[in-house]
């Protein structure tokens, strides 16, 4: 048991942070957030050059040969500036659907790609009425010669609208909630049967919708019979990039409440000199030390090696992780008092990350029900 | 002891009911119905209806055009307004500053000022907080200089709702830098239209227009705007306060929000492929939302029955429950519906805004539902932060 | 809509105070409680002294007339005392059932020793296996010639070791968890087939269990084959009492508290100037005001004429008494810190009785439950 | 960074986990089994075969005893015993005294009183808390006025921990009435048996015995038995608390209940006739409280790791988290265990006595959970109050 980071470990980390300190501060945030793709190309192309973008695929295939620790510590840094990129779902999302479900071959054509930051990814699963579960597939796959056709209307895709290629869950046999019978194929984006719509998400990411008629799959990722497990294991090393990402976020909206109560006054006192507000702060220290704990437990929970028990580490770590984000993303707003809830100041924007995050593939009620119904993590004999 | 209404005052239910049920326009209706805040035009034609129905100001004396309702009547009337849901009377000039010009205005400015804001001829909005003055109110710095038959007034006020729509404003202002905090303040009306004002936006972190800065450059005020005496503003402010606080609980607004919830907890498919009221936990929290609120209305019952009857201006120990309640029930509503929508909570865009979810993402009652939860948070926040509410119970109530 | 008093309220209200004022302090308290029947008979002759035994009966019956708002006020303040007398086992329980299940011929034989303090009654309800399920009844009771004779074990049965009769649910057809099939019987304490083993309660009340081999039943309450509609009704009823005794208890508890808070000094200040305790105490008052709202509503909600709708009431009742009785509870004890652990000091039992209180006839949870079951308190339409 | 134990850390917890499978008497274990403590004889019993094979005093230098453990092996031997469940070493003389000896006392002294110390040759118990110094315990006013080779103790402690059974009490005693609060302190071991002592007991609210008021009237300690410098006793105070909080995480003692109550709520048919953890909200509370756990033990971890590379004394952040979210589990267990057991938690009596469940209304695993409820209410009471805790955070910490 060793929490100190290696030698490389702390250089990929201070040198992410230090990008992010001199290219990211909240007001050059605004603009990237302004431009017409709603994020930086040019942050992006550093993020390439620091080897961000291959950070988890081998080295011999062009990657930085990162694991789930390194995933974890780029994502904390990104969550402290809420970094607007489409890191995760090109690089954690597509980088994980490709690492576990592509051909070397096809590895081989995008992983140099990808690292160079040339091409982005999106996971285009979410449909209307699915919510967050992800075997609710009704996006359909068809044989057409060798290949697949998808048709099908996918929403919220988290920057699908930038994406070169898109990660597509349909259904391939079987009814609408069938666990068997999802695929997961990989469409170009400029394929005559995609159509989206892009647009903003109040944690100002992008996302997009698109329509699928006819599509054309460029590639299978996985068992086109069977793909629900191979979703299931990149959505939970994405836990791990999330989890990651809103201790980053809790971390800065902490720090900016506890400098606000220092300088803020009323009463002719600074508000931090008030007991009840510093209990409050330290009970947003605990939530925010019990989800930093989570977020260590993540890079380590999802290494375990069967699947059943893999998801319940990583519903573990959602539910703690959630119900932090949201006490630790209210009471910054509330500490802070009116000042917050103003889009030109940063907290609010902490928060808003904070509470999608949360949301993001099921929330912590979702997950603390899918660990009930799963026994929990202490047997009872 | 009766604790059921009695006759009188559910046939009074029923006629406000069937009053909004026929008079209240459709869109207006619909517009409320999906969680949207009315338009300024509907707001002023709805206050004109009620106006002319003689149920405008139902807090102010009836010789100013108040009904002589019980407080049990009021209680109903805004009950009634917010399930319906139909908008009410706006806050800054029927409960605001209206009684205080009521109470505490000269014949003058009673005849000048009471008829128009009735009316909603002129919209109100309020000028006390300042960005160094929000809970510590007293705090507040705006300064005014008599100069003659003027006061000249400089300073800056902040989170001014709705000032964009306001033709008049009324200001709390320091008149006397040298007297201890709460001594030497006056209230004052000021015509927004007076050279020296300027109003900036505030966007709020959903993305919506609904506060403002409001900045006062050398703004001259005629001493006959002046309510009550000069440094004195605060026995203004005091009182006004105590009217706010009193109709914090919106049961009524609550009550609205639960049925909509539960419409659509109810109707949509959702994990698992069952309603969402299927789902315990949120079955559960929707549930403990309903008995806090059902307690709430009670305990606002009690507050109206005690303060009916009590001579002196003192609060009873509830109200602070009232405002720290109220608001807890209403912000758990946003949150629920937020969490109802799921990932169709998160389009950006303000709710309120014409054409917002043209992108057609969302489905229409999910829209902006995760704006709506983030908007909500002031409401812990102003008219008195629910901390500062415990400082008052603790302080006034407690002893301690 | 009217909270005063009306002139003999007061009176009433009064003299149960002023009684208990006098007699009922808590030194005087452990003395009953360690006397062999663990509570007073000379208290219990002066309640019946001021009518308090003979409260919900019509008055040609040998009753007081009392209706539910007296019932509260009563319990309100037996709750501050927290009383060991079996007032709501004999009175409201037992009084409940002869009200509404007994002929006018028992009635007109037991009202009067009631009234008179010369009998007590005990509900004999719960079973092992039952819990708080009215319905999971196991006992039996056959025909036998013109009567009933009642077999099975009861447990938990309040103050059933003084009481001179038993109310006792009895399955009379069905299955054990079956809504019908379940009658309400008489029976007599000295019946030879009853064997009663007495006990105290951790809240300082008597309880007993008690065995049925064959004791005959002296008369049936309401429906033999359809008594749990009886049982809902007298439970409800009962709710208003238990609503009561909870806000007078939590009252006192919070009275203490913010005493304590006062006086006691840490730090060369009393504990009652840090804002963090202040705090503490507010929000405790917060839960008083909306449990004394809701004991309120009970007495009116009980008098709702659709059972299912009248229950829901209740449900409501019940979940918010306990919630609030709970977080009054255990802060009373936090803010006291370790003088309020000790058997010696008064605020210790009225946490217990809290604690028991709000698990009598199912727990905050357990009516949330119920009440979410039910479809709620708001219609959605 | 290496998230996981190493393979030496996985054998050794095997080595503990084997030694307390074969050497526990089966009596101790299914006594504790059952939520019950062990009895004096089977704490003695068992730290002297703890003692025998060298595992008695983990936190101990190695020349007086110590194994030589690193944090984790310690952490793993404590959780081992948690959860086994096995008594662990008694804390008064491992934990509390016995460090603060080695640390600050003479070598006569260490000679003198570690070794029994190790083998529970004495009981110790800790003479710190005051009836007016609690959460202020530098508050305290016991006196000690020396009289030639003897302090003459005079005063009153409070909440001392099995007192009833012990040899030896430590003692902390102003010895300089006219220093400021926490200069003038000093520590001092006393022998129980020394004329003067009277320990009287006070029963807690659920009935049990287990703290004691200890009167301490004109009582005579040797000079040679004041451990550090006279009036420097506040840092072996200090010392000693910092060691106590970090134990106060006892993740392997919820775990173990955890794991008991699930058994009893998997089992026990409940509302509906269905075992209670059929029930979603009870499986959503025992569920929360599982991932709190496992974030908590990830807390330990990463406080253990932070501790056995730092040179300086100073606690980490996190250590006030162990004891706050620790106690809230803890306490959160209580009172799930109660409520699985329904109606038959209420039987009064003291779990910890002998034949108190002989009226047979509970069953055995139910009979006086609510009392341990009432009990466990100290957690968030002793050892430094949460309060205490969340001042420590805001002041020590966050500078505010």
């Amino acid at each position: 048991m060793d929490f100190d980071l290696t030698e490389e470990q702390r250089l990929l980390q201070d040198s992410v942070a230090r990008l992010l300190g001199d290219k990211y501060g909240f007001e050059q945030r605004k603009g990237y957030m302004k431009s017409p793709e709603g994020w930086s190309r040019e942050i992006w192309a550093q993020y390439a050059e620091l080897g961000l973008l291959g950070l988890p695929f081998a080295e011999d295939e062009g990657g930085f040969g990162g694991g789930h620790v390194e995933t974890m510590l780029v994502a904390e840094q990104l969550g402290k500036a809420i970094a607007l990129e489409p890191w995760i779902p090109t690089v954690v999302i597509g980088g994980g659907f490709l690492r576990a479900g592509a051909s070397a071959e096809l590895r081989a054509e995008l992983v140099p790609q990808i690292a160079a930051g040339e091409l982005m990814l999106a996971f285009a699963q979410t449909e209307r009425q699915s919510r967050y579960d992800l075997n609710d597939v009704a996006t359909t796959a068809k044989k057409d010669g060798s290949g697949w056709v998808i048709s099908g209307r996918k929403g919220m895709v988290i920057h699908g609208d930038s994406a070169g290629k898109l990660v597509v869950t349909a259904r391939t046999a079987g009814g609408q909630r069938d666990h068997k019978g999802i695929g997961v194929f990989l469409v170009d984006a400029k394929d005559p049967g995609v159509t989206r719509r892009g647009y903003r998400t109040v944690d100002g990411q992008r996302a997009a919708e698109v329509e699928f008629a006819n599509a054309r799959a460029e590639a299978v990722l996985g068992n086109p019979e069977d793909g629900l497990p191979l979703v299931d294991q990149v959505v939970d090393e994405t836990i791990v990039a999330l989890a990651a990402e809103a201790v980053g976020c809790m971390q800065v909206a902490h720090d900016m409440t506890i400098d606000y109560m220092k300088t803020r006054k009323q009463f002719d006192r600074p508000i931090g000199s008030f007991q009840a507000l510093q209990h409050r702060a330290a009970d947003m220290l605990v939530q925010l030390e019990q989800a930093r704990s989570m977020s260590y437990f993540a890079a380590m929970g999802v290494e375990e090696r069967d699947p059943a028990e893999r998801r319940k580490n990583m519903a573990s770590v959602k539910a703690q992780i959630g119900r932090s984000a949201r006490f630790v993303g209210q009471q910054s707003i509330q500490l802070h008092g009116g000042i917050a809830m103003t889009v030109e100041y940063a907290c609010g924007h902490y928060f808003k990350r904070l509470t999608v995050n949360d949301a993001m593939f099921g929330d912590a009620d979702y997950w603390v029900r899918f660990l009930a119904n799963s026994g929990g993590l202490v047997a009872a004999a | 002891m009766e604790l059921r209404f009695n006759e009188a005052e559910i046939a009074f239910r029923q006629e406000v009911r069937d009053f909004i049920a026929k008079e209240l326009p459709k869109e207006t209706h619909e517009r409320m119905l999906a969680g949207k805040s009315p338009t300024k035009q509907m707001v002023v034609d709805w206050q004109r209806k009620l106006n002319a129905k003689g149920w405008a100001v139902p807090e102010w004396p009836v010789e100013w055009g108040g009904p002589g309702w019980t407080l049990g009547q009021r209680y109903i009337f805004r009950e009634e307004l917010q399930q319906a849901p139909a908008p009410q009377p706006l806050a800054f000039n029927t409960n605001m500053c209206g009684p205080v010009i009521a109470e505490f205005g000269t014949e003058e400015q009673k005849k000048r000022f009471l008829p128009r804001m009735a009316n909603l001829d002129d919209w109100w909005c309020q000028g006390f907080s300042e960005p160094g003055a929000g809970s510590d109110l007293a705090g507040l710095k705006t300064r005014a200089v008599r100069e003659g038959d003027h006061y000249v007034v400089n300073g800056q006020k902040t989170w001014t709702t709705l000032a964009q729509h306001a033709d008049w404003i009324f200001l709390l202002v320091r008149t006397d830098p040298n007297a201890k905090k709460q001594e030497g303040i006056s209230f004052l009306l000021c015509d927004m239209k007076t050279p020296g004002i300027t109003v900036r936006p505030i966007i709020t972190i959903e993305g919506g227009h609904e506060v403002n800065e409001v900045f006062l450059d050398d703004v001259k005020v005629p001493v006959e705007n002046l309510v009550g005496e000069e440094n004195r503003g605060w026995d203004c402010a005091k009182f006004l306060l105590g009217n706010e606080r009193f109709g914090q609980a919106r049961v009524g607004a609550s009550r609205e929000r639960i049925r909509r919830l539960k419409r659509i907890a109810s109707t949509e498919s959702m994990d698992g492929g069952q309603p969402l009221m299927q789902d315990p936990d949120f079955a559960r929290k929707v549930t403990e939302i309903e008995v806090e609120l059902k307690a709430l209305e009670m305990t606002v019952m009690r507050v109206i029955a005690t303060e009916s009857k009590r001579k002196d201006k003192k609060p009873d120990p509830a109200t602070s429950v009232l405002k720290i309640k109220g608001t807890e029930i209403q912000q758990m509503c946003s949150e629920l519906l937020m969490k109802a929508a799921g990932p169709y909570a998160w389009v950006d865009g303000d709710p309120e805004a014409e054409g917002s979810n043209d992108i057609d993402v969302a489905p229409d009652w999910a829209f902006g539902l995760a704006g709506v939860y983030f908007n909500w948070r002031k409401q812990s926040i102003y008219g008195g932060s629910n901390e500062i509410q415990r400082n008052i119970m603790a302080k006034a109530f407690l002893g301690l």
